[in-house]
């Protein structure tokens, strides 16, 4: 069924938290679209406002924090940050999909996985049921598992990596097409992450999704991500398609965070750390562009002026250095 | 299933221990209490107008209900009727076992004790779950202060004022007893309304000293969980707000259980103060009674039935914590 | 509940005929115990005396003779003039509650009972004063009891009719068959009669134990049903004077503090309570309740402040009268008990009303010790106290502390030396209050001379040997063993007072506890000089400072019913019950 | 060389200087904390100074026996015409002075048993738990009268060292979980694997992590003892003591009719009300604890 | 230098009454680390990298085999002598938030160590002093700005260079850094790597690098070694790079496919291995310990176990009948 999975477009979100020392930005006037049948990954740094744009995809930031400006667009719901109460709660789960990092909890731990599908099918009106349960016993299985066994499982009897596929089934069972990956495989060992990584491309592709990956390790990204953003303080510094952003960083941040990736290959020379350290909510400059402290092309306009996210091509980067020189 | 077997094996063996070193010990703290039980009687005869010969031999007949022998014949005489359930005699009831007397009080405590529990975790389960919502709010700031004041107040103190209030100010209340003896017992409407008008005292006070408790522990239970990743998960899954609610509810539940069971022995202790001032014939009733007129066996015996209370309260409350917490039940959790 | 003629009242009376609930408490026996059989005998049995137990008879509160009684089981008594013997007349057409008659079988059950119980007259202790020789049935209503001469007592007649009558066809299994061969064997001396003896007192604990399955009363009540706070009791028609028992039904309130009772009382709930301390507001509220009385009467108990004399300096007299010199005994009555006590007019051993009986004008000469500190000074130099920097120091100069001890739960004795402390320690006099956790601890601890000074009860009148028994019996020394007074060390036997063996009154030496001894038999006439004697020695010996003589107070209702007993009667000794089974108490109109 | 000695003493007290700067900032972050505070403050002023404003024996006036609340009797009097407000402020040093030693003792003991329980593990925590365990069920107050007929718990130090006896078990339980999970931490293994003796790891290392908890205790040890002893002497088992609160309970209510009638509801309220007091500035101080001895929480 | 002989450590859980569950961490370990050298232990989550490394360190007792630090074998000694010893093994921690004490400055942490062994050494105070700025700047922080504050004043980088500063006040010889870049922000991963290095080359201390990022092993020191780990036994041993760049072991192999590829700067390996999943397949001890999961798994493999070997042609140990070597790693595409 083409046309299924829904565009996303996100335009100025601004998201702030209450601190005692005000209401700070953790997400600050982020644009991205998100093309219909297409994985895109977001990597940053721990803090960097990942979790909390991911969050507002679903209107689900948690308090003390709050949407402050800008609009997340999805295709057949509308604006889902003017969305509330029963319309927003029928968005969630049917509509766009959530997964939770691997070892956190994501599951009831006094029930069933199989009673909670029940729940959630219930939630959502499902008639059927048990054509539900079917649906997710098949998808479990899709993914590797014992369906029947799992569903029958409390989640302390689920290893990480099974919790993890049990979430992504939870994250289609009722046939979701935006699916947000938080952090999926963040403690989950090598194999096992590999493993998840591939069952998310094949149900990717199989049930015609739209993806969003969250993730700090670049390698969950280039792994599978058609398009890569890569988020710092709040902002989204840079985005494109990932062979184009790995192979040809333009933001300094990006370029710094290439380098500093270890290589199993090649001269170890080659690879270096960025000086100085990630900004926290209440780091983050007011104003002026937030890399600026660490930054190799600093000018005097960063301190002041935030640059703008700017079209190249496919790629868009928020960078005064790179606006100068792509001018020059 | 095996599990709650093998629980309530253990649990039973470590119980039955306890008992029998809770019976050592106030076998020999009884016995080693100064004052004499029969003196107390003969001075209250001579303030009757007896004279003192009279009032002497009058009260040589309630020797025949001291223990007698050896200390350690005693001790085993006693350590032996407690598998018979039986006490001894109580010298201020005379001829009455201390079993008989102590069911009769025991009544009194378990059914005022339960209810006001019962009342008492309801309301505070409720108002825990709000004021953990509301806890930034000015409303859970004032549930959580002044929970953490109910349960800092001494029950004599809720006791003194709810008696000040209720049967001096606004006498609308009876001072003491059980219910009036014009209406025959049984169940007819007379007979519950008068039991029911005698016990609210009481049952509120319980209520309202254990409801604190309640309140803080159920709000700081359902702020953990509320930070829980699982129910974040499930609202994002769009999951029913009352099927959340459920799952707070539940998982905030479960670790109370085993405070339950604390408090339930907090209560009997409590008893004590409120079966004073309101002259309620229960089980503390009975142990002050006891130990201000140095009934040994009425007082050992009380002191054992209100610690086997608690012990059994524990058991129940850890065997239902198995029941319905699935970790514990497939034996994931050693045990905390 | 805050009326007392609440809606339960109202239904139970309308089937009662229009005797209506006499509404009371039992104030000799706080908790009504649910599980209590309906046993006189037993301490906590659901046995009301005067309601659903009776007496032979009941014995009048007068001031000096102990032998003047209100008829009960028995309608009238013949005592021989050397107190030798009594022969009883029961009352004639007196019924169990079951129907059957009240004869004089079922009073020599009785009697054989009381020698289990342990008994004035019936006492199986060789020796005992006043214990009877023997009882004949001389008819079906008539029985006679003679007294043991060789150590008779004039309290007698008061020790044969002062005893529960139990139906012998529901108690007869209690007593064994051979139990009058038995109690023979336990008069005489020897290993056997002290194995009757033993097995006597053994049957002791069976009898109060004994639990009639319905209670069966020759009583004005029967007992119709108990729980934890209340006892519900209904009229016996059977009862020989049923006719002029006014109330149908008779509530017993439960109560475990005087806090209860006076909440009864200012509710108007009660229609009859015996005295409980109250405070001067309280008390107030009690009187303004609709209908309340408050009626005064003779109580023949005082209270007295008592010396330890082995200790120093309170073996020095002159110790003891600078204190009482000092201590104001009207402020002290006002604090502890502004309405049961009356501030004790002197030392004298003796209740004031029987003193004034007793002593005649001679109370006057007796010295008030009036508060006077100049008196006290003096007394206290003749002592050899020293005052130093306004504070009163022992001989040598070591400093001294008068130190009271009180059982805790006795406010009225506490608050008493609370007073007593604030007044000597103003005079320049050290003291503190201590006390013990109850009331055994305190007879234990005292009676074993570890207290200074303490608070003792005396003048348990009306008989003279009681009244003087307190202050030189037992725990000044000198024990009565079968009509012999021994005199024992201080310290030992329980002599904790450790007063001087005797005493020189009036120039006369005397040995004050064979006087007291003496008293036992001796006729009213002849108690007089005697007691004249023991008073005076009381009074500037000092044993004990004696502080404030109790009063007998009790609160009626009329707004129910009226006839009670006018002030100062005689009755008020006696229980409630016995005003109703007299036909006095009658329904409000 | 010197001027670093001198450094070094100085940053110490720097430290102590920011460490209370801290509290101070802690306190003044809810308004409620410095009412708890000041209440604290108030009633151990009151402990300490409060018995010296007053004669040894307090004049009594028997012409005003349970005289109502009044400009010159706060409290009124009481029934020896006493002034009661008098007595809760003299009486209050027994009470607090008790209410210490068991809150010392209590913890003291609970941490140490806690604290070696936790951090010998093995045979030893075994043992001890089972000990606690049965202490934790054996009820306390009951225990205590049937204590009292055995020991009348003569003097404040008495009481509370009887109180600490039977209270160290909550605390001892909670410090040993305390310890067990700080014993995985990675700071506590670091001193170990530095070689550091056992007494600074417990000194210095695990005791201030414990410090909100421990003092958390402490305040709670205080009020559970004021209510217990309070509570044994309300119900007179235990002898008297002429301005202990719970006599002044006792007396007003079994002597008084405090709950009969108003003349004597003003001697119950005084200790009452001393008692809510402190119960309230406890719980508001406790309220503070865990931000006072969290540097994160102090500096913010 | 430090050897390790045929470690065995097995873990008895408290399970419930019936019996414990015995977990295997350790089947026999060999290893030598030189002085200075560089050593690192990759493989999957719970195959035993973390256990080996605290009883390098000290912290865990283990049950057959001998552990010889500097020729001294360590089961000779008793507990008390071997302290001194392990004192020269530091173990730097995974989560340098916990392995501070968030109650002390970093002043008072560093102090701690220092004092001890001014002690030792009848140093002066003013040395302690010294020393602590002087191990500040030798991880690269400012002493001046450092001392004063608390842990949750640092950055995560800059709390796990203190975490090695501390390490370093006692002079060690080795430090065990047990997944000690995982928690750091991946900006900065490639900074503290760089220090460990740098320390072995400056100070001549040996660095064993625990992990399950392979790459990051390859950052302290190209001398040093792989030790590829599968369920508490060591399958493939060898130079870094060689392991990396020809691994034999199937397992290495797996391992070296499952990191993802960065498209767009690498591409993938030729001959990726995926292993079958699931280790829950048989705890079976007499064969291959990988069989079960092995794609390539032969005869001899179901039950006879392989040791670790040299064989012909293949310059690194292994414990595999079949070993092969296989591209499966990524290039970079710039060596297309
Ligand atoms: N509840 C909150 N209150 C205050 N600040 C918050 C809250 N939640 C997040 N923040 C702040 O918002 C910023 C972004 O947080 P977010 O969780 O989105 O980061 P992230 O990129 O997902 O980080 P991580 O990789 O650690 O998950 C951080 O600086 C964080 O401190
Ligand atoms: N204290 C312990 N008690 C019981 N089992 C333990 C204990 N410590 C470790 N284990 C078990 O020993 C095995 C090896 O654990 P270890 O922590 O050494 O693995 P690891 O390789 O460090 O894993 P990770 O990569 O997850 O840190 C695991 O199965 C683990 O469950
Ligand atoms: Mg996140
Ligand atoms: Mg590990």
């Amino acid at each position: 069924m083409p046309g299924q999975a829904p565009g996303v477009r996100i335009d100025g979100l601004t998201v702030v938290y209450k601190t005692p020392a005000g209401e700070l930005p953790a997400v600050r006037d982020v644009a991205l679209t998100l093309e219909p049948g297409t994985i895109t990954g977001i990597v940053g740094e721990s803090g960097s406002g990942k979790s909390t744009l991911a969050l507002s995809l679903l209107n689900a930031v948690q308090p003390p924090g709050r949407i402050a400006a800008g609009s997340v667009d999805i295709d057949g719901l509308g604006d889902v940050v003017g969305l509330r109460g029963e319309e927003l709660r029928k968005a969630r789960g049917k509509h766009v999909g959530y997964v939770f990092q691997a070892a956190q909890n994501s599951l009831n731990p006094l029930k069933t996985v199989g009673k909670q599908v029940l729940d959630l099918g219930r939630s959502h009106g499902v008639e059927d049921l048990r054509g539900l349960v079917r649906d997710a016993r098949e998808l479990l299985g899709r993914m590797g598992l014992d369906g029947a066994r799992v569903l029958d499982s409390h989640q302390h009897e689920l290893s990480g990596g099974m919790r993890q596929r049990v979430g992504i089934m939870l994250a289609l069972v009722l046939n979701a097409h935006l699916v947000v990956l938080d952090e999926p495989t963040t403690a989950l060992d090598m194999i096992t992450q590999a493993n998840i990584l591939k069952i998310v491309r094949e149900v990717h592709a199989e049930r015609g999704l739209t993806t969003l990956v969250i993730t700090h390790d670049i390698g969950v990204v280039a792994e599978v991500a058609d398009r890569l953003a890569v988020m710092y303080g709040g902002r989204l510094v840079e985005q494109g398609p990932t062979r184009q952003v790995l192979g040809d960083p333009r933001h300094p941040y990006t370029k710094g965070l290439i380098r500093a990736i270890p290589r199993l290959t090649g001269d170890i020379a080659e690879a270096r750390a960025l000086p100085g350290r990630p900004p926290t909510l209440t780091t983050v400059p007011e104003r002026g562009c937030v890399f600026r402290d660490r930054c190799e092309l600093r000018m005097d306009v960063c301190d002041t002026d935030d640059p703008a996210a700017v079209a190249h091509g496919d790629r868009i980067v928020a960078c005064h250095a790179v606006k100068v020189r792509e001018h020059a | 299933m095996t599990v709650i077997a093998r629980r309530l094996a253990g649990h039973l063996a470590r119980g039955i221990v306890m008992i029998l070193v809770v019976a050592t010990i106030s076998f020999f703290i009884v016995r080693n209490i100064p004052g004499d039980p029969v003196a107390a009687r003969y001075q209250k005869l001579l303030e009757q107008g007896m004279s003192p010969e009279a009032a002497e031999r009058a009260t040589a007949v309630m020797y025949g209900f001291l223990p007698e022998g050896t200390l350690w014949q005693q001790y085993t005489d006693y350590m032996a009727g407690l598998f018979r359930f039986d006490l001894g005699v109580s010298v201020t009831h005379p001829g009455s076992p201390v079993t008989s007397v102590l069911g009769e009080a025991a009544k009194w405590t378990v059914l005022p004790v339960l209810a006001g529990t019962l009342l008492s975790f309801l309301v505070g389960v409720i108002m825990g779950v709000y004021a953990a919502i509301k806890r930034s709010g000015k409303l859970g700031d004032f549930l959580a202060i002044s929970g953490s004041l109910l349960h800092g107040v001494p029950q004599y103190v809720l006791a003194l004022l709810m008696g000040a209030i209720f049967t001096t100010l606004i006498p609308i209340l009876p001072q003491g007893g059980t219910a009036d003896i014009l209406f025959e017992p049984g169940f007819n409407a007379g007979y519950i309304g008068s039991l029911i008008e005698h016990a609210t005292l009481p049952v509120v006070t319980y209520a309202l000293a254990s409801y604190g408790g309640w309140i803080l522990a159920m709000k700081s239970s359902v702020v953990t969980v509320l930070g829980d990743d699982f129910i974040l998960a499930a609202e994002l899954r769009g999951m029913r707000r009352s099927i959340i609610f459920r799952y707070v509810a539940r998982n905030a539940i479960l670790p109370l259980f085993t405070i339950l069971a604390l408090s339930l022995g907090l209560l009997f202790g409590g008893a004590i103060f409120i079966e004073k001032i309101f002259n309620y014939p229960g089980l503390g009733f009975l142990l002050i009674d006891s130990v201000v007129n140095r009934d040994y066996a009425l007082m050992g015996g009380a002191f054992l039935l209100i610690t086997a209370a608690i012990i059994v309260a524990n058991i129940l409350a850890d065997l239902f914590y198995t029941v319905i917490d699935p970790r514990v039940r497939s034996g994931e959790e050693a045990s905390a | 509940a805050c009326s007392g003629s609440g809606t339960p009242t109202n239904q139970s009376s309308s089937g009662g005929g229009g005797g209506g609930l006499f509404t009371t408490i039992d104030v000799n026996r706080p908790g009504i115990d649910a599980s209590g059989p309906a046993n006189p005998y037993n301490p906590k049995g659901n046995s009301f005396l005067g309601y659903n137990a009776m007496k032979l008879a009941w014995v009048k509160n007068h001031l000096t003779d102990p032998n003047q009684f209100y008829p009960g089981i028995a309608e009238s008594w013949e005592i021989a003039p050397d107190n030798s013997a009594i022969t009883i007349k029961l009352q004639p057409n007196n019924k169990w509650s079951d129907g059957k008659p009240v004869t004089a079988e079922d009073v020599r059950l009785s009697i054989g009972i009381a020698y289990t119980q342990g008994s004035t007259a019936f006492a199986i202790t060789p020796g005992a004063a006043g214990a009877a020789a023997d009882v004949e049935v001389v008819d079906d209503k008539t029985v006679k009891v003679t007294q043991d001469m060789t150590n008779p007592s004039s309290k007698f007649a008061r020790g044969v009719l002062d005893t529960f009558v139990a139906p012998a066809h529901i108690w007869g299994s209690v007593l064994p068959a051979d139990f009058w061969d038995k109690l023979k064997a336990s008069r005489g001396e020897g290993a056997d009669a002290e194995k009757a003896r033993e097995e006597i007192t053994a049957l002791g604990e069976k009898i109060i134990t004994f639990a009639p399955e319905k209670d069966v009363s020759a009583g004005p009540f029967i007992l119709e049903r108990v729980n934890p706070g209340e006892a519900l009791l209904v009229k016996n028609k059977e009862f020989y004077n049923a006719a002029n028992v006014a109330p149908d039904q008779v509530k017993f309130l439960n109560y475990t503090g005087n806090e209860q009772i006076w909440n009864y009382l200012i509710s108007g709930k009660l229609d009859h309570a015996g005295f409980t301390a109250a405070p001067a507001d309280v008390m107030n509220r009690i009187k303004q309740a609709p209908g309340t009385n408050i009626i005064k009467g003779f109580s023949p108990v005082a209270v007295g402040m008592a010396f330890n004399q082995t200790k120093k300096p309170y073996d020095n007299v002159h110790v003891r009268r600078g204190l009482a010199y000092l201590i104001d005994r009207a402020e002290v009555t006002k604090v502890a008990s502004p309405e049961g006590g009356n501030a004790a007019v002197t030392t004298s051993g003796i209740h004031q009303k029987p003193a004034q009986e007793w002593l005649g004008a001679e109370l006057n000469s007796l010295e008030p010790y009036n508060p006077d500190p100049a008196k006290a000074e003096e007394e206290f130099k003749q002592a050899g106290l020293q005052k130093k920097d306004g504070k009163w120091a022992l001989a040598d100069g070591s400093p001294w502390k008068v130190t009271m001890t009180a059982p805790s739960g006795f406010s009225d004795w506490i608050s008493a030396q609370e007073n007593i402390k604030g007044q000597l320690v103003e005079a320049g006099v050290d003291a503190e209050v201590v006390t013990v956790a109850d009331y055994p601890l305190y007879l234990e601890e005292i009676a074993a001379g570890k207290y200074d000074v303490g608070f003792w009860l005396i003048a348990l009148g009306p008989a003279p040997y009681d009244i003087y028994q307190r202050l030189y019996g037992a725990s000044n020394g000198w024990t009565n063993v079968a009509g012999k007074i021994k005199h024992a060390e201080p310290g030992k036997s329980g002599n904790w007072m450790g007063g001087a063996e005797k005493v020189e009154v009036d120039g006369t030496e005397i040995n004050p506890g064979e006087l007291t001894g003496k008293l036992n038999s001796v006729s009213a006439e002849e108690a007089k000089p005697i007691m004249l004697q023991l008073a005076k020695a009381a009074n500037q010996d000092l044993p004990v400072i004696q502080l404030w003589d109790y009063v007998n107070t009790q609160f009626t209702n009329t707004s129910r019913f009226t006839g009670f007993p006018e002030q100062e009667s005689d009755l008020l000794r006696l229980p409630a019950g016995v005003w109703i089974q007299l036909g006095m108490v009658k329904k409000t109109p | 060389m010197s001027s670093a000695i001198l450094e070094t003493t100085s940053t110490a007290a720097t430290m102590r200087r920011n460490f209370w700067r801290g509290v101070w900032r802690v306190m003044k972050r809810k308004p409620s904390r410095l009412v708890g505070a000041v209440i604290v403050l108030g009633f151990t002023f009151m402990g300490v100074f409060g018995p010296m404003f007053y004669p040894e024996v307090l004049p009594r006036d028997t012409s005003q026996l349970y005289a109502p609340m009044s400009a010159e009797h706060w409290f009124g009097t009481d029934g020896q015409g006493r002034d009661v407000l008098a007595q809760v402020i003299t009486g209050s040093r027994y009470v607090l002075l008790s209410a210490l030693v068991t809150a010392v003792i209590t913890v003291v003991l609970g941490t140490a048993i806690g604290l070696f329980s936790g951090f010998k593990r093995g045979r030893w925590d075994t043992v001890l738990m089972r000990l606690t365990d049965m202490k934790l069920t054996i009820p306390g107050l009951p225990l205590l009268l049937v204590l009292s007929t055995v020991w009348s718990f003569g003097s404040a130090l008495e009481m509370g060292l009887l109180l600490g006896l039977l209270g160290w078990g909550g605390v001892a339980r909670a410090v040993r979980s305390q310890t067990l999970s700080l014993r995985e931490r990675g700071f506590i293994e670091a001193a170990r694997g530095l070689g550091l003796s056992t007494t600074h790891i417990v000194g210095k290392e695990l005791l201030p992590s414990m410090a909100p908890y421990i003092a958390m205790n402490m305040l709670i040890a205080v009020t559970g003892a004021v209510y217990a002893q309070v509570g044994l002497f309300f119900l007179g088992v235990l002898p008297y003591e002429a301005d202990n609160w719970g006599v002044m309970l006792n007396l007003s209510v079994f002597g008084g009719g405090a709950l009969t009638t108003t003349a004597a509801l003003p001697y119950m309220l005084a200790p009452l009300l001393a008692i809510l007091l402190l119960t309230l500035g406890i719980v508001l101080v406790v309220d503070a604890m865990d931000e006072i001895f969290n540097p994160r929480l102090r500096e913010e | 230098m430090i050897t390790g002989e045929g470690i065995v450590k097995t873990f008895k859980q408290r399970g419930n009454v019936l019996g414990a569950r015995e977990v295997r961490a350790l089947r026999g370990v060999d290893f030598a680390i030189p002085k200075g050298g560089a050593a690192s232990f990759i493989g999957e989550s719970g195959c035993g990298k973390t256990t080996l490394g605290r009883i390098i360190a000290g912290l865990e007792t283990y049950d057959e085999g001998e552990l010889t630090l500097d020729g001294v074998p360590m089961s000779s000694l008793k507990p008390k002598q071997r302290q001194p010893h392990f004192r020269k093994i530091q173990l730097i921690h995974q989560d340098p938030y916990s392995a501070l004490n968030p109650t002390r400055t970093i002043h008072q942490t560093l102090n701690a160590p220092l004092t001890l062994r001014a002690k030792q050494t009848g140093r002066s105070k003013a040395w302690i002093e010294e020393r602590a700025a002087e191990v500040l700047s030798m991880v690269g922080l400012d002493p001046g700005s450092v001392l004063a504050r608390y842990p949750h004043q640092l950055s995560g980088g800059m709390r796990q260079r203190v975490v090695i500063a501390r390490a370093l006040t006692v002079d060690p010889e080795m430090l065990v850094a047990d997944e000690a870049v995982s928690m750091i922000d991946v900006s900065l991963r490639l900074g503290i790597l760089a220090l460990l290095k740098d320390l072995r080359e400056r100070l001549g201390v040996a660095v064993l690098f625990i992990t399950h990022d392979v790459a990051t092993s390859r950052y302290i020191g190209d001398d040093g070694e792989l030790y590829v780990i599968y369920r508490g036994q060591v399958v493939e041993r060898g130079p870094v790079d060689t392991v990396i760049a020809d691994p034999v072991h199937p397992y290495t192999q797996s391992l070296l496919s499952a990191i993802p590829v960065l498209h767009g700067l690498e591409r993938p390996g030729e001959q990726p291995v995926t292993p079958v999943e699931s280790m829950e397949a048989g705890q079976d001890e007499s064969g291959c310990l990988f069989a079960p999961r092995c794609p390539f798994r032969g005869e001899r493999c179901a039950d006879e176990r392989p040791l670790l070997q040299v064989t012909e042609g293949i310059p690194q140990e292994h414990a595999c009948f079949y070993p092969e070597r296989r591209s499966v790693v990524a290039r970079p595409m710039s060596e297309v």
